[in-house]
């Protein structure tokens, strides 16, 4: 039936959406819960292990990173702020800017995987590098291929989504008077900046 | 015999089969759910039979040793995460949920649908893998040796994946929809006990899921490209996948008990026409199981080279469990007291229900004891336990609620003569199935075993027995249900004299679920309340 | 009553020193839970008939809501029950967790799907375990594939076996004769089939038994670990007499406790050294590069038990110069049934 | 329509939190960076997680208006962080007393 029928009004259905975005999103957070815990378990399994294979990341290009998320979360969040705003155009231009960052994001961690690969840091069986100390460093590097693919999924997931809202902003579909698939699109870009910013720390500051 | 059809229901919408297969009504999709629920069952109860029959003699009796390996699996595969996680909810809660709290439909009707299609994905992919070579790992899917078996492990775990969104999806759904579709009146504390069971299962499987979905695909890729997070022989460490897989399944446990519970109040208080003696305990209890069984994962690991100090804190806190179970257990039995009890076939599930899960539960007290666990771990003794949570539970209920609420789907009553009989033959069938399971664990029969000791041959005959008495004891359920769908003497909209608002409603119910506006001015137990008013 | 009690739960003869403390908890558990069941069934079954509906309605009984001290006192109850099971069980379980100082090491590997034993003496044997009655017998397993699990139901014990890790079980066998040994981890195909008897023998079975092992060129088990050690250049890094050199020395080590690259303080007992040979990057002494390498399958249950007990025999030597053991000995041949 | 014109609910947040929001975080993800080179040592973590912890609560006040949300959105907040770190607790206190 349709949502008009089940709900007293407009404000009821959007409280429903948002409600089930946060669950979704809790929901989605504890997918990553389980790397955590492997994660800090086998770093108490090998605390010196760990902080080599830490130190061996770019530091640099992990807060270069760090940066283009944050700078993209900011433009999806100012994007409702314009849309809010009756600003269409801006909208859409802060959408479009925050997929370049976080194209970007992508095009960095690629580099990054082209230079671990070139190592032969790759995970699991695939992992032929010697110059770091042998258990703990191909465990870390399996997690750090978990953590960050599991987290470029999502990344790639999101695009598509800021993409679809931008072409529904553009198309008028999405406006100042309904936007709330924006709103729920905006919440899992931010979730996704979250989930780095704890990754971030965990695998190329904490050396 | 000559009979006006039934009244216009959500059965009839005139759009024939793509009205089911399309539809957005609850009402429609629990019952797609049950469809679906009742080919699991139907499939994990043969599996079963085969699995027992294997086990009259002490070696080959019927299947060779790697078919029976693969037959527990695919058995507790099944079972687990096609019939009982999505049976109560999936069914009974699709289709009362709303009209309990006086709603017209889910918050998210295509999401609910999309969840039925999304299970049926991955029951098939699950399935695929039965012709794709059969998984051998036992549904545990321990490392390394899923890693190692060369099984179609990678269909099942894919399937399990897909099932687990399917699950979340529902979860979501319920939870919502309890949140922000209560009719105008209708408070937090005027929704019958099976709405908050159902919400605290919502809960958890919104929490674990993801954890199992995680843990079950780095075992798919560990076994498919040799990912070695668990594998000893990379560094990897087997025992840490014990505690991913069981942070979700031992919650599993309470999303597989907690709808159960919820059913077997409303059939308690119904029955008996007496409000709940605290509808408070009864609530804060769901809650409380839904909370603390996230804390008692490591009780399944006592001597999996776990160490003694979280051995020593998850035995501790695996006791908690047990006492919010034995609120609601003393909450029923003192409901009972001073009722008008008018006996019926749920109320007999009730009865056998009322021993096997206390029992059941209080043996999960006695493997919880580290000290005793270490001769029962993975022997019969704890096949028999959660078998009569699981069986002796959750599938009890789940037949007291396919009788409680047939009236109100079908519009038509059963036999009450065949539902006592077949009532009488689950309940006595499963239990000489899985007492003398007991009695094998205690002699130290382990579990997963295809050949065993001579000694314990003549437990394992009554046992298979049993286990026929029980089929037998299903089928006839289903017969009858089956002739009463066809059969059935008209059903007036409240056959039990019950407060609860899906008895307000027409049986069946209409399509949009209320002719009148739901009147909250009495709570789902004012029995003497709705009395007065009509 | 014990008899009685364990004939009743059909548990098998009380073969070790902890079964009988373990049973009685049992029965006490079980009783409760049997009384508590039945006594919920009874309950319902009285409560549906004295208040079944009749044609003219049973007078109205009063029913008071639940007082809260009545659940306080119910749920309190409860609570304190469980916690002494759980006290009571957690107690036995540390004293399972925990070998006697005097326990008799015994080496145990598991594989798909067969178990063999290394003795102190030096001798092997495979899925028959020789015990003495009457004395404790530490087990030292690990395992060369997948997860085994080491059950002697007549023991009351169980112990998961995992590959690259040991882990310990104890028992002191209290009644002489066969007693079976079950895998009760899941293994794969032969899993139900991978058994094998513990023969406890009685003080002289078991000096004869050790006697018929004993061969011409009897030597124990650390004679054959120096040999072990040379041929596999152990020795190479590791000196025999404190003399500093890549790897800690083996003199005085067993039983000291040593600081780890985590900064951690071990005892090293026969599970570090173990866990040592097969991931020795796991835990690192500190002071020394993590230069050695893994024998993670290159070497067998028999000579890395034989190994351990070499350093074992080190624990007390004094700390001064003297040459490293003899050139290698002819290898002893080693009963263990082909795979 | 869209809860735009709701009153009983706080204003959306200004284009100016935003970027002052934007500010913070970029200072913290410095700052963060600089005490990675300071090699504080066991401390190192501990601040570093303490500082990511923060950037989150930022984002999701700022950008996700957590505080606008319903109460079970937050109550979802800390229950996710409160399940993640139980699970690490139970892994964590198998291996380091084993």
């Amino acid at each position: 039936m349709k949502p008009e029928e089940i709900y007293a009004d407009r404000r009821a259905r959007t409280h429903a959406l948002h409600l089930g975005m946060w669950i979704f999103l809790g929901s989605e957070t504890l997918l990553f819960a389980g790397l955590f815990g492997l994660y800090s378990a086998y770093r108490a399994q090998f605390p010196a292990d760990f902080a080599t294979a830490v130190g061996h990341n770019d530091a640099t290009i992990g807060t270069i990173n760090t940066l283009v998320l944050i700078v993209s979360s900011f433009f999806v969040a100012w994007s409702i702020h314009a849309l809010r705003g009756g600003h269409r155009r801006m909208c859409i231009a802060s959408l479009v800017t925050a997929m370049a960052l976080g194209a970007s994001f992508l095009g960095l961690k690629t580099i990054e995987y082209s230079h671990h690969f070139a190592e032969g840091i790759a995970p699991g069986a695939q992992y032929t590098s010697t110059e770091l100390p042998e258990a703990g460093a191909r465990t870390f590097f399996t997690l750090y291929y978990a953590m960050t693919g599991l987290h470029a999924l999502h990344v790639i997931a999101g695009l598509a989504i800021l993409g679809w809202l931008a072409t529904r902003v553009r198309r008028r579909r999405t406006t100042t008077e309904r936007h709330v698939e924006l709103e729920l699109g905006g919440l899992y870009w931010h979730l996704i900046d979250v989930v780095w910013i704890f990754l971030w720390p965990l695998l190329y500051l904490t050396g | 015999m000559t009979e006006s059809p039934l009244p216009e229901s959500f059965w009839r919408d005139g759009r024939g089969l793509r009205g089911w297969l399309l539809t957005t009504d609850h009402k429609r999709i629990g019952i797609l759910f049950f469809f679906g629920t009742t080919l699991a069952l139907i499939l994990g109860g043969t599996f079963a039979l085969v699995l027992r029959l294997e086990l009259l003699t002490p070696d080959k009796t019927l299947v060779d040793a790697h078919t029976y390996n693969q037959l527990f699996t695919h058995h507790g595969v099944v079972m687990v995460w096609m019939f009982l996680i999505p049976s109560i909810p999936g069914v009974f809660g699709n289709f009362f949920v709303p009209i309990m709290i006086g709603a017209k439909d889910v918050a998210f009707p295509r999401l609910n649908l999309a969840s039925f299609y999304v299970y049926l994905l991955g029951s098939v992919v699950t399935l695929v893998a039965l012709v794709a070579g059969g998984v051998d790992t036992g549904w545990t899917f321990y490392a390394p040796y899923s890693a190692s078996t060369n099984g179609a492990v990678g269909w099942v775990v894919t399937g399990v994946f897909i099932l687990g969104i399917s699950t979340i999806m529902s979860g979501i759904n319920f939870i919502v929809t309890i949140h922000t579709l209560r009719a105008k009146g209708v408070g937090w504390m005027g929704i019958p006990i099976f709405v908050w069971t159902i919400y605290a299962t919502s809960i958890i499987q919104v929490l674990a899921t993801p954890v199992l979905g995680l843990s079950l695909m780095l075992v798919g890729i560990d076994h498919a490209w040799g990912l070695g997070l668990f594998d000893p022989a990379a560094g990897g460490d087997p025992v840490l996948f014990q505690h991913l897989f069981w942070f979700y399944s031992h919650p599993a446990v309470y999303i597989m008990i907690l709808p159960a519970l919820g059913v077997i109040t409303e059939i308690v208080c119904t029955f008996s026409r007496n409000p709940p003696v605290s509808y408070r305990l009864l609530l804060v209890s769901a809650l409380g199981i839904a909370f603390v069984g996230f804390l008692t994962w490591g009780h399944h690991m006592f001597i999996a080279g776990m160490s003694t100090f979280d051995s020593g804190v998850f035995g501790a806190l695996s006791m908690l469990v047990a006492i919010f179970s034995a609120i609601k257990v003393f909450t029923w039995v003192a409901t009972l007291y001073g009722g008008r009890i008018s006996l019926g076939t749920p109320i007999l599930y009730f009865f056998g229900f009322s021993f096997l899960f206390v029992f059941g539960g209080m043996s999960g007290v006695a493997v919880a004891t580290s000290s005793l666990d270490v001769h029962w771990h993975d022997t019969y003794f704890v096949v028999a336990h959660f078998h009569f949570i699981m069986v002796g539970g959750s599938l009890t209920a789940y037949l007291a609620a396919l009788h409680y609420w047939f009236p109100k789907v079908t519009g038509r009553q059963y036999s009450g003569r065949w539902g006592l009989v077949s009532a009488m033959m689950v309940t006595l069938g499963f239990f000489f199935t899985f007492m003398p399971q007991f009695l094998l664990g205690n002699a130290g029969m382990p579990r997963r075993y295809y050949s065993y000791p001579d000694r314990y041959q003549w437990l394992n005959v009554m046992s298979t027995a049993g286990a026929s008495v029980l089929a037998l004891g299903l089928l006839l359920t289903v017969g009858a249900l089956a002739v009463a769908c066809v059969r059935g003497k008209r059903a007036p909209a409240d056959p039990w004299g019950s407060a609860s608002p899906e008895w307000q409603v027409p049986s069946p119910p209409p399509q949009h679920n209320f002719v009148t506006p739901p009147d909250p001015r009495h709570g789902p137990y004012d029995y003497d309340g709705r009395e007065r008013s009509e | 009553m014990n008899e009685l009690f364990r004939t009743l739960l059909n548990l098998p003869e009380q073969a070790s020193s902890v079964a009988l403390r373990i049973d009685v908890l049992h029965y006490v558990v079980i009783a409760v839970s049997m009384l508590g069941a039945t006594g919920v069934a009874v309950a319902v079954a009285v409560l549906l008939f004295r208040f079944r509906r009749r044609p003219g309605g049973h007078p109205p009984v009063s029913r008071g809501h639940v007082p809260l001290w009545a659940e306080v006192t119910m749920i309190g109850g409860l609570l304190t029950l469980f916690l002494a099971f759980w006290a009571v069980g957690f107690r036995q379980f540390v004293t399972l967790q925990t070998p006697p100082a005097n326990s008799m090491p015994i080496y145990v590997v598991a594989k798909q799907w067969m178990w063999t034993f290394a003795y102190p003496d030096g001798s092997a044997t495979t899925d028959d375990l020789y015990v003495p009655v009457g004395r404790p017998v530490k087990l030292v397993m690990t395992s060369r594939d997948v997860i085994h699990s080491f059950f002697v139901p007549d023991f009351r014990i169980k112990q998961d076996v995992l590959p690259a890790r040991t882990t310990t079980a104890w028992f002191e066998a209290t009644r002489a004769g066969p007693h079976d040994i079950l895998c009760a981890e899941y293994c794969g195909l032969e899993h139900s089939r991978m058994r094998g008897r513990v023969i406890a023998l009685s003080d002289d079975d078991w000096a004869r038994w050790a006697d018929s092992r004993a061969t011409p060129a009897a030597h124990d088990l650390a004679t054959m670990g120096a040999r072990v050690a040379s041929e596999r250049g152990c020795l190479r890094c590791h000196t025999v007499d404190g003399t500093p050199h890549l790897g800690p020395t083996w003199a005085q080590l067993y039983g000291s406790t040593i600081v780890l690259t985590s900064g951690d303080r071990i005892k090293v007992d026969e599970a570090y050294l173990t866990e040592s040979m097969m991931d020795p990057a796991l835990k690192l002494r500190a002071g020394f590069a993590p230069i050695m390498p893994t024998y993670q399958g290159l070497i067998q249950g028999v000579d890395v038990a034989a190994l351990v007990e070499y350093i074992r025999s080190l624990a007390d030597r004094p700390l001064e110069l003297d040459p490293p053991p003899a050139a290698p000995l002819p290898p002893k041949p080693i009963p263990t049934r082909a795979p | 329509m869209d809860s735009t014109d709701s009153a009983d609910e706080p204003s959306f947040p200004s284009g100016r939190s935003l970027v002052i929001a934007l500010v913070a975080l970029a200072g913290l993800t410095v700052v963060s960076w600089g005490a990675a080179q300071l090699a504080l040592g066991a401390a190192g973590t501990p601040v570093a997680l303490g500082i990511a912890a923060t950037k989150a609560g930022v984002v999701a006040v700022a950008f996700m208006e957590l505080l606008r949300a319903s109460t079970l959105a937050r109550v979802i907040a800390l229950v996710t962080v409160g399940f993640i770190a139980l699970l690490c607790a139970g892994t964590v206190g198998d291996v380091a007393f084993r």
